[in-house]
């Protein structure tokens, strides 16, 4: 968030707050749009961002659902259909397994199957990712998966500027938009210009300039890549950090263009490492930048274990700031 | 679905013949379907509708224009009765860029915005949130829309089934769901598939009203489906039909047909929904033989001209391959 | 359920004061959890079972130690009452290696293979269909085993609780479904969850023997289980029991509670199960205060035994982060 | 096939034939095993794999389940808890995602969630791809996300011996096995020795050496790939073909030794290629082999679109021998 030119008024707020007031503001510029989705009225969310909503706008608009991840998703489609511009929270990525054929089978595949005649403008929000010690079925990181299926937009904000931003560009989007919200994000402070809005979707942006090496990462892990940076900054290592944002399509013009310039990469991905969306983005490379490289892309996944519960071994499947720096290191040795 | 006002179904001539008219153009149709299958004309699953024609020409009379369907992979019956153009139902048969889908959907999935006939999946269970997603559309913008959503009995296995009730019912959301029940999910009997095979009973366990009509009567289908849309349109919330009816045909061209009598599907054919309403049409003196053949030259000839038109039709050109992915913004 | 010859809850002494005391068990067991919860000893999601003690010790005392036993994310007390070592169980909410899942599962998932404990599931409705798997080897076996399934109210809306249970009635598999129905999900009362708010009254939709219980009275619980299995191990196929309780506690340690009167929540406890199983054993002399207190003191005592061992459990080493994700072959 | 040693008496069958023949054997070996899934009792099975095995089994080892996904693989997984060993037929694998939840949030997750205690001893077979116009929800190929997950192992059998051998392997292992089986495959020819048995499952295999670039597939692609390097040879380039086999865990010894022979790599695979199980091996070729390379490795995948019904798009749409032949040419320009 560094870099940002000088705004108006600027106010410190979370990462939460960010994305309560995007999803505020939406329901105040559009009556079609509505919130639905598991414990977002009543309970306020299950990370409390809805917190206050149902008293403002009411139970039609700020709609509790069942536990039926598949009926209420597929009637988010539905209603996108039919005029609506529905938000629709899955809870976490874990539960969207659940859902996962509706968002799959059927809101990607409808434009494509009707000939053209049936977009599907539906936002889906989920949080994402490890780091609560909640254990093997409740820290995944599935967004690669979603980033694999075409007639998909996948967003990750990773800053206060995207979480505030990026949702009123997605519901201005015809087609279905997920975005990938980070548990360890919620809580993440910082300062927003008073009239930040809408951003941007489609392209990735370097958080941090650098000569000697680019580090590509998105969402969860891009505060632990720009620790990494600091650390290699001491050891007079100038790293260039890339926030991917945008998972589908991947920006990958911009990820060619500093690697052409660096000559070195490290991609950062929560995923496991097989097929991890890390893997895309080294292949990209492969393909892009082969005659740049001085040395092999380096990956930094999820170790290749269910998330286990007990503090230290989760922080050890994770990916850590100093196995970021390390795997950098290497490409330069190398 | 008592209380409401049902539009009573008008058993005036024209409207006995329209029935007919209707029921016969998918028959023609498909049975057509059927031989440019075998020509290699059509590819990939054909699941043919023939016997199941009353259901979809009795609901189907009891949508208006701002009404919206939601079927399955066996919806060739469901869109001809709905009203799209036969032509571009056949030319989206062939896979010509004519066809209603423009040729990238096939049998499967027919789609057509002008009717809101919302395809056409080939999940099983898929559509049924489809439709509650319809009609909360359609009861948060206060418009009195019905949305109708067709399934087998075999979907009723489905998870997505048990919730998409209970979301309607929840919400009081005008859906008319119509299960077809035809006693098989492909090799399936339907006895293998539920311990309660009275699906209609299952609406109970989500305070959802239901009515078991014999599917093979178009005119009984029709009545009751008038019921349960008024009903919807009264307020009434969502309501359920089973309609008992019977496939003729092989489940897809690909299906041996190990899992059921010969005489059992003859007995069932002894009741199709043509034969029955035809006959008592004419021994009723209700339509004369000549007005049905020239129901049936008319109808003959519109699947002819059907045929002509896909034949005639276009493929898309290679390079469009990846179109219609993602909607251009703004559009 | 009737017809079946039930083993008759014996209302003997000894028999109350294990009820009793199991209840106990539970509620001290997780009374300590919170604390240590807020020291920072037990982290992740914590779901307390306390005001619920009833329904699994209750279910309990029908199963033998041949049965199974499948239950959620707020497990706690179906695995004291199961006959889990508690010292295990606390090892496991630490994450040590001592713990009955080596510490890899915490709060949310304990196991045990001695005693037949599947977890410890945390996707809402997952365990139901492991359920039926686990009484479909059984009954493929010729084994006379009984699977008993917990889940929460909130799972009935999910496909997977429609889909498993028409698979035990279709299949005649002996699982006892045993719903908890303490009103919210989250923070997601009832109503708003189902359009039928008589859980019990699903079954029906399946074929499947039901009834209710008042889940904070732990002799009736225990009365209509004992019930419920012995017409499942007679071969009456699955049986379904609703147990009407209410979880005293937030609904994990995150939740501010907005969705609930604190009014609620103080009526209820005055139908607490061990306030009310407590004060009914001590008005009719079947216990006398002095045995509950000597009762409550060796409860806290295995307490503290239990967090002792906990604490002097060790970590498990992070050179052994990838064990446990495959099984050698021929292990 | 080519290339197996002279074996006693040889005999002509297909694919579907040499599954059929596994799963009887199975069911004739162990009492505990037994065959579940939609219709593959009284219809046969959709593929009519599992054809004349009611007769001979009867409906309780060859069991007719409801449409029912989520549910009987979750039974499957109980059922194997409880002793038995049971072979779940998923119809297709776009039919999975409904089970998907159960897959990879239980059949992966309960040995680690477990201490250790429970393994899962399942074996779940489903078919995959696309080639025969079923259009955009049938013609999935998503193996490479089952491949992505701790706690799976994931087989793509392309070939007779594959599809007689790799069953009995599956089910003698105590961890969740799936097994991939392309539509296309199954009315493959071929011959197959009459003493065919169990084969190894964690090995990628050389289905035809050569010197001059290596093409990696699996499954169906795989013949496809052969027809590239037959092109290829014609042109004077030794292809060498690898058959992945195993696509959890990948094999990448066997890989990065044939391109450190061949210095040149083309990855061959039916998933869309954004996120493909392609990418996975380019990333571990870029890591385990990036020095010997003379080449960007080169990937041919599906193009990213929702499969489309006409034969001449969906055709467009699949990796086609011509496109491989140009990747591998493509190395050898470079
Ligand atoms: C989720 C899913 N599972 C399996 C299939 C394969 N399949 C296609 S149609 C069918 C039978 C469906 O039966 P039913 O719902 O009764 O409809 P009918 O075909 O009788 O009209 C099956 C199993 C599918 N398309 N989708
Ligand atoms: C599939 C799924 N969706 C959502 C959640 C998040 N969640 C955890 S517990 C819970 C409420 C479940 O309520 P209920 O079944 O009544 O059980 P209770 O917590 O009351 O014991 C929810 C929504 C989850 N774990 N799994
Ligand atoms: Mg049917
Ligand atoms: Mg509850």
């Amino acid at each position: 968030m560094s870099g940002a030119p000088a705004a108006p008024r600027n106010a410190t707020t979370t990462y939460r707050e960010a994305v309560r007031v995007a999803i505020r503001e939406a329901l105040l510029a559009d009556e079609r749009t509505f919130l639905m989705g598991e414990d977002v009225g009543h309970y306020g969310g299950c990370y409390a961002v809805s917190k206050g909503l149902l008293a403002e706008f009411g139970p039609e608009r700020i709609r509790d659902t069942p536990l039926s991840e598949s009926a209420f998703v597929g009637a988010g489609i539905g209603a996108a259909l039919g005029g609506m511009r529905p938000i629709v929270e899955i809870m976490t990525v874990n539960f969207s397994l659940l859902a996962l054929d509706q968002i799959v089978n059927t809101a990607a595949t409808l434009l494509h199957m009707s000939g053209g005649q049936f977009n599907v403008p539906l936002v889906i929000r989920m949080a994402t990712g490890a780091g609560r010690q909640l254990a093997a079925q409740h820290s995944h990181s599935l967004e690669g998966w979603y980033a694999h299926v075409p007639g998909l937009k996948v967003l990750a904000p990773a800053t206060l500027e995207d979480a505030r931003g990026m949702l009123a560009t997605a519901l201005a989007d015809p087609n279905p938009v997920l975005i990938f919200e980070h548990v360890m994000l919620y809580n993440m402070e910082g300062e927003l210009p008073a009239d930040a809005g809408a951003v941007e979707i489609g392209k990735a942006a370097i958080r941090r300039p650098g000569r000697d090496v680019t580090l590509i990462a998105y969402g969860g892990t891009l505060h632990k890549t720009l620790a990494a940076a600091e650390t290699l900054a001491a050891e007079g290592v100038e790293a260039e950090v890339i926030d991917l944002r945008s998972l589908r399509p991947l920006d990958t013009a911009t990820i060619a263009a500093s690697v052409g310039r660096t000559r070195r990469a490290v991609v950062v991905d929560e995923g496991w490492r097989t097929g991890s969306l890390a893997a895309e983005v080294s292949a990209q490379i492969m393909e892009q930048a082969f005659w740049s490289l001085d040395a092999p892309v380096g990956r930094v996944c999820s170790a290749e274990v269910p998330i286990p519960y007990p503090s230290h071994l989760e922080q050890a499947a994770l990916p850590q700031p100093e196995a970021i720096a390390a795997a950098a290191r290497a490409t330069l040795a190398g | 679905m008592t209380g409401a006002t049902a539009k009573k179904p008008q058993l005036t001539r024209p409207h006995l013949a329209t029935l007919l008219r209707q029921m016969l153009r998918i028959r023609r149709f498909e049975e057509r379907c059927a031989e440019l299958y075998q020509q290699e004309k059509i590819r990939g699953f054909l699941h043919l509708y023939i016997g199941q024609e009353a259901v979809a020409v009795g609901v189907m009379q009891a949508l208006a224009p701002d009404d919206a369907v939601v079927a399955t992979y066996r919806e060739h019956g469901h869109a001809i009765a709905r009203g799209l153009a036969m032509p571009a139902v056949m030319a989206e048969m062939y896979g010509k860029q004519e066809g209603c889908s423009r040729g990238r959907g096939g049998s499967m999935h027919i789609f057509d915005a002008a009717t809101r006939f919302y395809g056409g999946n080939a999940i099983v269970g898929g559509g049924l949130p489809l439709a509650v997603g319809l009609a909360l559309a359609d009861k948060m913008q206060g418009r009195p829309g019905v949305t109708a959503c067709f399934f087998g009995e075999g979907a009723v296995a489905e998870g997505e089934f048990h919730e998409s009730l209970n979301l309607a019912a929840l919400w009081q959301l005008p859906v008319l769901f119509v299960c077809e029940n035809n006693l098989y999910a492909m090799g399936t009997a339907l006895r293998l598939s539920e311990s309660e095979t009275d699906i209609h009973r299952k609406a109970e366990g989500y305070r959802m009203p239901s009515e078991v009509v014999d599917g093979m009567d178009v005119v009984a289908v029709e009545a009751t489906a008038q019921r349960a849309a008024a009903a919807i349109r009264a307020g009434q919330g969502p309501q359920f039909l089973e309609c008992r009816t019977y496939r003729f045909r092989a489940h897809s061209l690909f299906d041996p047909e190990l899992y059921r009598d010969k005489a059992e599907v003859e007995a069932w054919k002894q009741h199709g929904p043509i034969l029955r309403f035809g006959n008592w049409l004419t021994e009723n003196e209700l339509l004369h033989e000549a007005e049905v053949r020239a129901i049936e030259d008319e109808v003959a000839a519109e699947v002819e001209a059907a045929v002509a038109f896909a034949e005639a039709g276009s493929w898309e050109p290679v390079e469009d391959l990846t179109k219609h992915v993602l909607l251009e913004s703004g559009a």
